[in-house]
């Protein structure tokens, strides 16, 4: 493993500043100042953080309505993902795009998309321009167990696949697309099976391990940097909380939330950095107060942005 | 009379149809376990079971398609699109399918089917999840287009869509869905193609649909206020749309405001001016007025959604301008 | 094998119609009385014959613009086709709809389709819909090699496998999709390998064996219809022809062609009639009689059919 | 001058800009060795090779979408359907994400990329291949759309649809591509959004675009010959859209014609009609009159496709009702 003590309690600072950004979504949600569907990646940290901490700056990323993690992980400034969820002028998108349509290109953020599936040929897109430029930048595109089924997804896959793309394919599988079991809705053991059919490997991952997460990844990152082509990597996740606020869940049970709660990761993973890595308490408690300062000023940069002006709105729509 | 919600009053609609006719298949995602995200389908897998409430994959062109083929097959599906705006996902299967099939068949073959979807803004979903797509469904011949805006409508147009052997596309608004109104307890239909007066008026025709209905009612009581009399007007189809009501109304009261949340250009008010221009030339005693969305994507953050949106201000500007 | 003599004559004598009346189609295309494009299936009729001929004339059908020799296999009047093709108001569809949309629901013919991809889910429905009414009904959809890349035919292939329905995916790989080839627009050997991921099972066959395409498609046949649901052929085929008329085929060799050329079932099925199933030269030559005959007939009706008057336009929109 | 057919002007402006901007590639179906099936492209595979010139899977959803991922980030795509009808497949990523994103990325973005089309019917090609969509794409905010009907503005408009960094619809007709006319050897370019008056008059003003402007211009000389002076103006682009030209034209001569080959119902023309009767009331002497394709899909039989495509009789039926 390349990932020394300081790799691994960056990796769980950026877990817990996910969790703790998401958590203060929730509030914001509640009192009705966070506006539309919000759809927390709470219980999915692991995925966002393993998989990106395999990335460099100028890789490019796509993911999905719950992509504040992957969003925050790549590079987005809290504070302007977090104004942009009050809809300030502050905001990355100015406050038009919201909670499912963060971009930073500075950091390589091509968006989040709230079309399930949309997000997957852009990113072959993007892999295009990067193995047209001759450089060895990757494209990862980040997606739910739900998108397998959607028809421009599976055009992706091929089109990444003749092309030999410098792309991976992630697939949070958290057992649901919105209230519905991912089981019922395909004739195959894992989604990853899916994969093989359009020329591409694949591996199914713990979605709740990011050590191995980071290691599939960039396992999948090298083989796209050096010329190997797409790689299809599924991470069996969960999310902690409903598909969004409002969420009822009548589609799973107690037992089972309780049983993925167990083994959290934001609570799992310090463990294991005290237990195997030598990391000491000290150490997490300094993270932990780290975040906390860190989401303190975030939350007032949002709060105190001014909104944007009328004068804004015909503005952006063409260059 | 008692209250249903608008929810409720398609639920009731979806039930006594499917209870009178066998044939009818809902397929969607969501729609059994939780009922729907807005709730609609609540409790009709119960009553019916998996195989006539049907939870789809995201697959809104594979479960489109389906429908056409069971649509073609002695079946009566009424898929769902969660939103209008996955209308596009599942464009080629409603617009190149669903559509023409007939026709193209030279009326070899029915496709009875009620694509039922919700539309329109005011909740800072963002521009892909509030759009208004009645244009695009009513550009392309082969469909008609139902828009109820209250409960009772809600209810009677979609029994009398059940009830056509054609595609229908029946679009809600997410923002009536908990908006009350009277539904008599016994059955009714409203036929598909005729417009309501919902307020009589002398002064000023005022066409609307969809959500925008409430809007228009509030601007009328408001203009009344004033001494001006407004004729509003529930265009609840748009295929087939009812010319004939709008017509009247304007020989009446030589002024006309279409307003509308999908965007102005091209919206239906595009549609309805150069009709009544064309048809009523002479009546007319000012120019008609379009009120619609401003012509750029919804944005999220409030203040600039609110005016992106068409609201009771922008109505009332209209029908300002036109009594000058 | 469960094809007697006769059966083999038929199927001889359904493929030379085919032949006949695409070649015919030729004709009436070049001197203007066909409009729009056609696609012959010349060199495809083994395919459409060996398969059809495993279907009940109350199974369901979608097809493709090459699909005349599906459309007629399966029932469809080829003096209503002639008629359809000419644009004549007997035509099938009165006129409405020309080369690419044939339709029949008599037959269970449910459209040929001029989008690639787009039969494929409504065949899906079609195989529900005997599904849900409990009869052991199947349904049937061709598509081209090209047609596997189109996203709505994945989205179809997964629900087929998740509803278990009774379908047959019936792919004529006839090795390029318009004037690309298909071996570029994947990166799989076969595109039976494409139905595995999701979980349909899968064979490849030789396309110019009516014999060996018959068993194949009886046995997927049997299986949807005793509830074993779908099934994925590919029929490796090759059109003699271009892909409509007026393609100048730069794209293929004519070494290529001319290999082919000379295994045309056409010619090698009655041949093989004769040498391996006692079938005599003296019923060949009546079953060519038969057809030569009834394509005049063809002809003629068709020719001879009237025009659509103007009143119609407005009809055939509603129910 | 020289003349060119429309589609040699179309590969000569593709070729200069290609020349010019290194980060143009095509991508499309058999548009490489082909050439595509109306031979636009023919050459271009030998010129700039397979990077640049790209065959794809038939996966427009796909190929679109890669466009909008190559757009974004430094490259400028031309993703070609190959059939305007097949815009739906592609539908979302044409509508929800290259219209959209620069929008909901608050002007992070941009998205340069040319989705060539080409739309239109008789030719008998049915409904599925015979679709015209200048009102889809005009009605979705976010898409410039500009619809040629010279090979002068072929060639000149595509130029600067290239030099725009915005995702542009650029509808050809199929019936267009094998026409000829004078385009200048000498470098040349014509603004999107200015519409030209092709022949000028003073009786009636009469807008049409695409491959309509060439059945005006043919009724307007039949006008003239009956004494009655049409001035035909080529709207050329959608969006944006000329709107000063029309009413220029139309306080002149107080009648307006508009014609076009999609659908009346929702066609540009009521658009048009519904500006113009907005801005130049005082000014129309007669109801503006519009003619378009009939609002059914297009049927295949040429005595039904004549009938139901506008021509240039129905142009001639539509003058002589305004100016009665
Ligand atoms: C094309 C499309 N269809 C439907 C939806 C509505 N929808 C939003 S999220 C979702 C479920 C997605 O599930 P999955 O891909 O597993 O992602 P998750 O939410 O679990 O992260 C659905 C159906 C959508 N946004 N886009
Ligand atoms: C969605 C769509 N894209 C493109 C086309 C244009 N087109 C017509 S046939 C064809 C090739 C199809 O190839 P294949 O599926 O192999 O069928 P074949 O013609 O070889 O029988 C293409 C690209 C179309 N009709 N529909
Ligand atoms: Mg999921
Ligand atoms: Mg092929």
């Amino acid at each position: 493993m390349n990932l020394d003590k300081r790799d691994l309690l960056q990796m769980y600072k950026m877990m817990l500043l996910i969790r703790r950004f998401e958590e203060q979504c929730v509030e914001f949600y509640k009192n009705g100042e966070i506006r539309g569907s919000l759809h927390p990646c709470i219980g999915q940290e692991a995925t966002a953080v393993g998989a990106c901490y395999a990335l460099r700056k100028d890789d490019y990323l796509t993911c999905t309505y719950r992509g504040h993690g992957q969003a925050l992980d790549k590079g987005l400034d809290p504070k302007e993902a977090m104004a942009e969820l009050l809809g300030r002028s502050t905001g990355c998108s100015k406050g038009k795009g919201g909670s499912m349509h963060f971009t930073d290109p500075d950091v390589g953020l091509l968006g989040e998309n709230a079309i399930v599936g949309a997000g997957a040929p852009i990113a072959v897109g993007a892999a295009l321009s990067a193995q047209l430029d001759g450089i060895d930048r990757v494209s990862i595109t980040f997606f739910g167990d739900g998108a397998v089924n959607q028809g421009a997804f599976a055009e992706a896959l091929n089109l990444a696949a003749v092309w030999n793309a410098p792309i991976i394919f992630f697939c949070e599988n958290n057992l649901y697309s919105e209230m519905t079991p991912i089981a019922d809705m395909v004739n195959i053991e894992q989604l990853a099976d899916r994969a093989a059919g359009f020329g591409i490997p694949a591996v199914t991952v713990d979605g709740y391990d990011p050590v191995a997460l980071y290691e599939a990844t960039l396992a999948a990152v090298d083989r796209a940097r050096s010329g190997g082509g797409p790689t299809f990597i599924e991470a069996m996740t969960y999310r902690l909380v409903g598909h969004m606020i409002g969420d009822t869940e009548p589609y799973r049970t107690q037992e089972e939330v309780a049983e993925w709660r167990a083994r959290d990761p934001i609570h799992a993973f310090p463990q294991r950095l005290v237990d195997e890595f030598g990391v000491s308490q000290a150490e997490i408690e300094a993270a932990q107060a780290e975040v906390e300062a860190q989401m303190a000023e975030v939350v007032r940069f949002a709060l105190d942005s001014p909104w944007p002006s009328a004068d804004e709105i015909a503005q952006d729509i063409f260059a | 009379m008692r209250e249903l919600t608008y929810a409720q009053a398609l639920r009731e609609a979806i039930t006594e149809e499917m209870d009178r006719n066998p044939n009818i298949i809902l397929l969607g995602e969501d729609i059994g376990v939780y009922g729907g995200v807005f709730k609609v389908t609540e409790g009709l897998l119960a009553r019916y079971g998996p195989e006539r409430v049907r939870e789809t994959p995201i697959s809104e062109a594979g479960f489109v398609g389906a429908a056409v083929g069971l649509a073609m097959t002695g079946k009566h599906p009424m898929p769902e699109l969660m939103f209008a705006d996955f209308a596009w996902v599942a464009a080629d299967q409603i617009f190149n399918q669903a559509a023409k099939m007939r026709y193209m068949s030279g009326g070899r073959v029915k496709v009875p089917m009620v694509i039922r979807t919700q539309q329109g803004g005011g909740r800072g979903n963002a521009a892909q999840h509030s759009q208004s797509l009645e244009t695009i469904f009513t550009h392309i011949p082969g469909l008609k287009v139902v828009l109820p805006a209250t409960p009772y409508d809600a209810k009677g147009l979609l029994k009398s869509a059940f009830r056509e052997e054609n595609p229908i596309v029946f679009v809600e608004h997410k923002l009536l869905y908990a908006t009350r109104g009277p539904v008599p307890e016994e059955e009714y239909t409203i036929p598909l193609g005729q417009a309501e007066i919902k307020r009589a008026g002398d002064d000023v025709t005022l066409v609307s649909l969809s959500r925008t209905v409430l809007h228009a009612l509030e601007a009328a009581e408001e203009m009344a206020q004033e001494g001006v009399s407004v004729e509003a007007i529930d265009l609840r189809c748009t295929v087939p749309m009812d010319l004939e009501t709008i017509l009247e109304s304007v020989r009446k009261t030589n002024r006309l405001v279409v307003a509308h949340e999908s965007h102005r250009r091209l919206g239906i008010g595009a549609e309805i001016a150069a009709l009544v221009q064309e048809h009523a030339f002479d009546h007319l005693d000012a120019p008609i007025e379009r009120v619609g969305a401003m012509d750029v994507p919804i944005p999220y953050s409030q203040p600039l959604e609110s005016q992106v949106l068409p609201g009771v201000d922008h109505i009332l500007e209209a029908i300002r301008r036109v009594i000058v």
